[in-house]
């Protein structure tokens, strides 16, 4: 068996209650801080990327509206806001909230540890994302205002100050970007050896639970595909501020190859923070329906299926960009393959509730939500693949409502699925349940009223991107105006349901109720350390007998099967 | 739930130890290769110039793998791993390639590039406004 | 389906709706109605009751995975059908260029479009090109071909009437084709931001009778009155 | 091992059979390629595309190139020594061949700068044109590498002179190996194919 070392937890124990407060949470190397570090962090970014979202959405439905809270939009700030918006939603709430933060509370937990294996470069890894959020917050203020690119930041536009207007911002900005991605290729390195090398005796590839595979599979796209953003992001910057000509076509560059450095990593990083989703999602659907998750191999197989296929697909984000039309062909294909993959993927989690006995507690409803709304991101999705559809939807808003419905369900559903099921765990209290489904019919009616009118806007040619409409004789007709205000007025209603989130979840840390170690009867290894679990996890770390997902074993009298229980 | 049993057998943490190879030696071949790829362009023959430039640097990296990294001992995980990255590469570059390195694509030209006034040294002039086709 | 929304001008605007409306049919109509119906049938048909024990369900028995299996087969089946339409579709707008009657030269720049049009003797080049800002004088019927280049960033230039779009990109000429087939006045929009100006690009395409066409050119060629 | 005692127990750990510390470096080696893939992968494409990149590459030194191939290959060796001795329990041994890596890799900053200087003083900077841009942005961010092997390599030594944390000098080894290979490509696209 593996050598372990033995040094008992409860040295660490007390060691750890020498520990001062801020040595506590501020420079601690626990993962589970780091994971309230990283979570709390993305939170506040996305009450930020929330408002501006607001603020624009006010002046793309009212041109020219004083926006309360804001004022009037100039033409400058709506990109910079519009650029913000996505690029702090991709990079400073998806990834840290989803990756981040739930890959530091569970891969240890569910994989029976005691921490991750570099505690310390855990700790680095969340000090350089707090620079680049800093970094990225500066870039508001300096000179010209925050980038206003697009938050694919296409040369020249980009490249050149005398495009942009926004020369120090966009330097600034793709600091933190880099910084970024150096903070997560640190903390997906430790995510994947911790996962390879620190599981519990016992526990085989195929007894770790779902959402850890997917965390580990998104760190390794990220890590793959994120290489030639890096180096592409370098010569951004030299272009911008030493004055080279990576992307200077007068020069002997090519505009073009930026698109390809971006999107080569850009694509896979549609997956990277899909898949942590779809692995919180498989944890609880199966406990909530008291399954056995159907066919853990194909969800696994599908995983890794969908990874190596999403860095062959980039460039159908260039249909009509000037790529060569012929390769064009070639990526059509290849985007549409990858539907087998995810197709499965779906089907495999509508097939698991087959049979079960299901509750529709709040973490359900999420996870039910989140399979619902990405299912419409898929199936749209397949219109902009073909390349003949794309030349006309491209960057219209049909691609933004496709892309919302996926990143929507993502980043936010995802997220209120993991924190709602997780959250006796990580805080010891119970959240209330009440509060919850308002906060999730409230979120969830709304969201599919700011974006399926978005579909319609898109179909009826509204572009992205275009800060006034009222230039365009054709979408100033009342049809499209009425969409466009009912979207506003719906993403209004959301943000305001997020007030009962909030409401709940301080009032539930307070003075919820205490939460037992594991309230939902659930079979993988973190329920069964107390809740909250102390510095080290477990007294005694566990050891696996079984695969994760053993609910309702016939002739057993729990309808659940811990992971650590010897029979 | 077959395979625990086949879980932990038998390789240790640490204390496992690589097989050294006579480093000098290996050391000594390389030094010979980057003599050869010193020497390769005074043959003046193209060919024989990208041959000992780039597949000399090819056994040299492999040798430096291969002995120094001890990638053969590091399990095969590792080697995919590498590879699938060099993989990866590859893929960029086949589909990165058509668009950056051709003059012409099947619906469109670089027109500084047809009439031949860009090359890195020279800026071109701008759009090519006069250009006939 | 668009066509109802935004009509279609172009002679392949028509394959472009009739391909969007393939993919609905075959994605939304079928595929999504029914996995979100079982969806919601599963989830009320197996609601917890009292007394009723979940099933143990693998999923890795041949007997159980054909479920999951056979709609797979299906998705296949329809990935071929949706990929031969899209690339067909693809080359008859993008790749294969018809025989033009004309060219035009199109050129984006922050934050205008401006057209150069053969004038009177139909080659570009000549001295009796005529220069216009935000207007595409066509005739219709006739096929156009389009040289598209950017005189600083990108810009794309888009008419959704006629279903076209294509990004303009600095250092390049990029060619394509378009032949209207309606009179009428449309917009042009630019679908790549471009800057703070991006939405003041409005250009507008307007698709003449030959008449009006012809009295268009003699009115506006540079010997005559000028642009 | 003061720093190990308050080491997780999973660090220790090994359900792959292989070290952590290494799987952890075999990871930054495999993002490190696809950094370096995708820079160098674009220069080959212009290099390919455009002829003028040959005649500007016809100005760099080839002897000077040269010079500091040889330099990291003799450090790779050194480096690989110092693994030698870290496994058979020799500290010292360790540290020193260690010190001689360094030093190799201070000589290649050093002929590096003398290199840049000269250049620059030819007139060739980095914005001269695009070959010099991926010229100075290739070879810049490769000494960068070159420059923390060497600071976190003293670190390492530190420590395994008083024969501390002995599987660290495997580790910083495996990595200047990489940053040695990184170099064996580049010299041939940036000194030898004019």
């Amino acid at each position: 068996m593996v050598v372990q070392h033995a040094s008992p937890a409860h040295e660490h124990d007390a060691q750890h209650a020498r520990q001062s407060w801020v040595r506590h949470y501020l420079l601690a190397t626990d993962h589970k801080i780091i994971c309230f570090q990283y979570m709390f962090t993305g939170m506040a970014l996305a009450v930020v990327a929330g408002f501006f979202s607001y603020v624009f959405r006010m002046q793309m439905a009212f041109p020219g509206m004083n926006v309360p809270g804001w004022g009037l939009v100039t033409p400058a700030e709506y990109n910079m806001l519009v650029t913000n918006h996505g690029a702090i939603m991709i990079f400073w709430v998806a990834m840290p909230v989803l990756i981040a933060a739930f890959g530091n509370y569970l891969i240890p937990l569910m994989i029976g540890a005691d921490d991750m294996v570099f505690p310390r470069v855990n700790r680095l890894s969340y000090q350089i994302f707090l620079l680049s959020v800093i970094i990225l917050l500066v870039s508001f203020f300096v000179d010209g205002g925050g980038s206003a690119g697009a938050w694919t930041m296409y040369p020249p536009l980009m490249a050149k100050a005398q495009y942009s207007m926004t020369g120090t911002g966009s330097s600034v900005f793709l600091v933190a970007i880099a910084l970024e991605f150096v903070a997560f290729l640190l903390g997906g390195i430790n995510f994947v050896t911790t996962a390879m090398n620190a599981r519990a005796p016992g526990m085989t590839y195929y007894d770790i639970p779902i959402v850890v595979w997917m965390i580990v599979i998104a760190s390794i796209l990220f890590m793959a595909s994120v290489g030639p953003l890096i180096a592409g992001a370098v010569m951004m910057l030299f272009d911008q501020q030493l004055g080279t000509a990576f992307f200077d076509p007068d020069r002997g560059g090519d505009p073009i190859l930026w698109q390809h450095l971006f999107w080569f990593f850009g694509h896979p990083e549609v997956y990277v923070v899909l898949l942590p989703a779809i692995g919180i999602t498989a944890e609880i659907i199966t406990v909530f329906s008291r399954k056995k998750l159907f066919a853990y191999k194909t969800v696994l197989n599908t995983a890794i299926g969908t990874g190596v296929l999403s860095f062959t697909v980039w460039a159908h984000h260039q249909f009509i960009a000037g790529i060569d039309p012929r390769m064009a062909n070639i990526f059509t294909v290849t985007t549409l393959i990858i539907s087998i993959p995810i197709a499965e993927m779906m089907f495999v989690y509508v097939a698991t509730l087959y049979g079960g006995s299901i509750t529709l507690a709040t973490p359900m409803l999420w996870a039910l939500g989140f399979i619902a709304t990405f299912l419409i991101g898929g199936v749209t999705g397949i219109f902009l693949g073909a390349s003949g559809a794309d030349i006309y939807l491209h960057d219209t808003y049909f691609v933004l409502a496709h892309f919302h419905y996926t990143f929507f369900p993502i980043a936010i559903i995802g997220t209120y699925a993991g924190l709602t099921y997780w959250f006796p765990k990580m805080f010891g209290k119970q959240m209330n349940e009440t509060l919850g489904k308002i906060h999730f019919w409230g979120t969830f009616i709304p969201f599919n009223c700011i974006f399926i009118p978005l579909f319609f806007t898109g179909m009826l040619g509204d572009h992205r991107r275009i800060f006034d409409y009222t230039y365009f004789p054709e979408l100033s007709t009342p049809m499209l105006e009425n969409l466009r205000a009912f979207a506003t007025i719906s993403l209004v209603v959301m943000l305001g349901f997020q007030l009962v989130f909030i409401y709940n979840f301080v009032t539930s840390l307070l003075w919820g109720e205490k939460a037992e170690k594991n309230p939902w009867h659930a079979n993988t290894l973190e329920w069964t350390a107390d809740s909250p679990p102390p510095h080290g996890n477990w007294a005694e770390l566990p050891t696996v007998y079984r695969g994760p997902y053993e609910y309702s074993v016939p002739d057993r009298k729990d309808d659940f099967w811990p992971q650590n229980a010897k029979s | 739930m077959a395979d625990h049993a086949s879980h932990g057998t038998a390789h240790e943490a640490h204390g496992e130890h690589t097989h050294h190879p006579n480093y000098v030696k290996i050391w000594a071949i390389l030094l010979a290769l980057l003599v050869v790829s010193v020497a390769g362009p005074f043959v003046g023959i193209k060919a024989v110039t990208l041959i000992t430039a780039f597949g000399v640097a090819i056994v040299k990296a492999y040798l430096v793998v291969k002995n120094f990294m001890h990638i053969d001992v590091a399990a095969r995980l590792v080697t995919y791993l590498v590879l699938t990255m060099l993989l990866f590469m590859l893929l960029f570059f086949a589909g990165t390639a058509p668009d950056v390195m051709e003059s012409h694509g099947s619906n469109w030209t670089k027109p500084s590039w047809v009439a031949g006034t860009a090359h890195p040294e020279a800026p071109a002039d701008g759009h090519g406004q006069e250009e006939e086709h | 389906m668009i066509e109802r929304w935004v009509p279609a001008i172009s002679s392949y605007a028509a394959d472009i709706d009739f391909i969007f409306d393939l993919i609905f049919w075959i994605v939304i109509a079928f595929w999504f109605l029914l996995v979100e119906g079982v969806f919601l049938w599963l989830i009320l048909r197996f609601k917890k009751r009292a007394g009723v024990p979940a099933q143990y369900i693998t999923g890795e028995l041949a007997s159980e995975k054909k479920w999951i299996n056979y709609p797979h087969y299906l998705v296949l089946v329809c990935d071929v059908v949706i990929l031969a339409v899209a690339i067909r579709v693809w080359y008859e707008v993008k790749q294969d260029v018809p025989p033009t009657d004309e060219t035009v030269r199109i050129v984006g720049q922050q934050w205008a479009w401006s057209f150069v049009h053969a004038g009177a003797d139909g080659r570009l080049d000549t001295p009796d090109d005529i220069r216009t800002v935000d207007d595409l004088h066509l005739q219709v019927g006739r096929t156009y071909e389009y040289k598209l280049e950017s005189r600083d960033v990108l810009h794309s230039f888009s008419i959704p009437v006629f279903r076209l779009k294509q990004d303009a990109i600095p250092g390049r000429v990029v060619t394509g084709w378009f032949k209207p087939i309606k009179t009428g006045e449309h917009d042009i929009q630019c679908a790549e931001i471009c800057g703070f100006g991006h939405a003041l690009m409005p250009g507008r395409v307007l698709i003449e009778t030959p008449e009006e066409h012809v009295a268009w050119i003699t009115s506006h060629s540079p010997s005559g009155a000028g642009e | 091992m003061s720093a190990a005692a308050s080491r997780p127990i999973a660090t220790g750990r090994s359900a792959t059979g292989m070290p952590t510390g290494r799987l952890a470096v075999w990871w930054v080696i495999a993002s490190e390629i696809v950094i370096f893939g995708g820079l160098l992968g674009s220069y080959v494409m212009h290099r390919l595309a455009h002829d003028a990149f040959a005649q500007q590459a016809a100005h760099t030194n080839t002897w000077i190139g040269a010079f500091n191939t040889f330099v990291l290959l003799t450090s790779s060796l050194s480096a690989v020594l110092a693994h030698k001795a870290a496994e058979e329990g020799n500290g010292t041994k360790a540290a020193r061949f260690l010190y001689y890596t360094m030093a190799g890799g201070v000589v290649f900053i050093v002929v590096k700068a003398f290199e840049w200087t000269s250049e620059i003083q030819h007139g060739f900077t980095i914005s001269s044109n695009t070959f010099w841009s991926f010229y100075y942005t290739a070879a810049g961010i490769h000494a960068g590498h070159v420059i923390a092997g060497v600071v976190i390599m003293g670190i390492v030594a530190q420590a395994a002179r008083k024969n501390l944390e002995l599987q660290r000098v495997e580790l910083i080894g495996l990595y200047w190996h990489f940053v040695d290979i990184v170099w064996i490509f580049l010299f041939p696209l940036l000194y030898i194919a004019k």
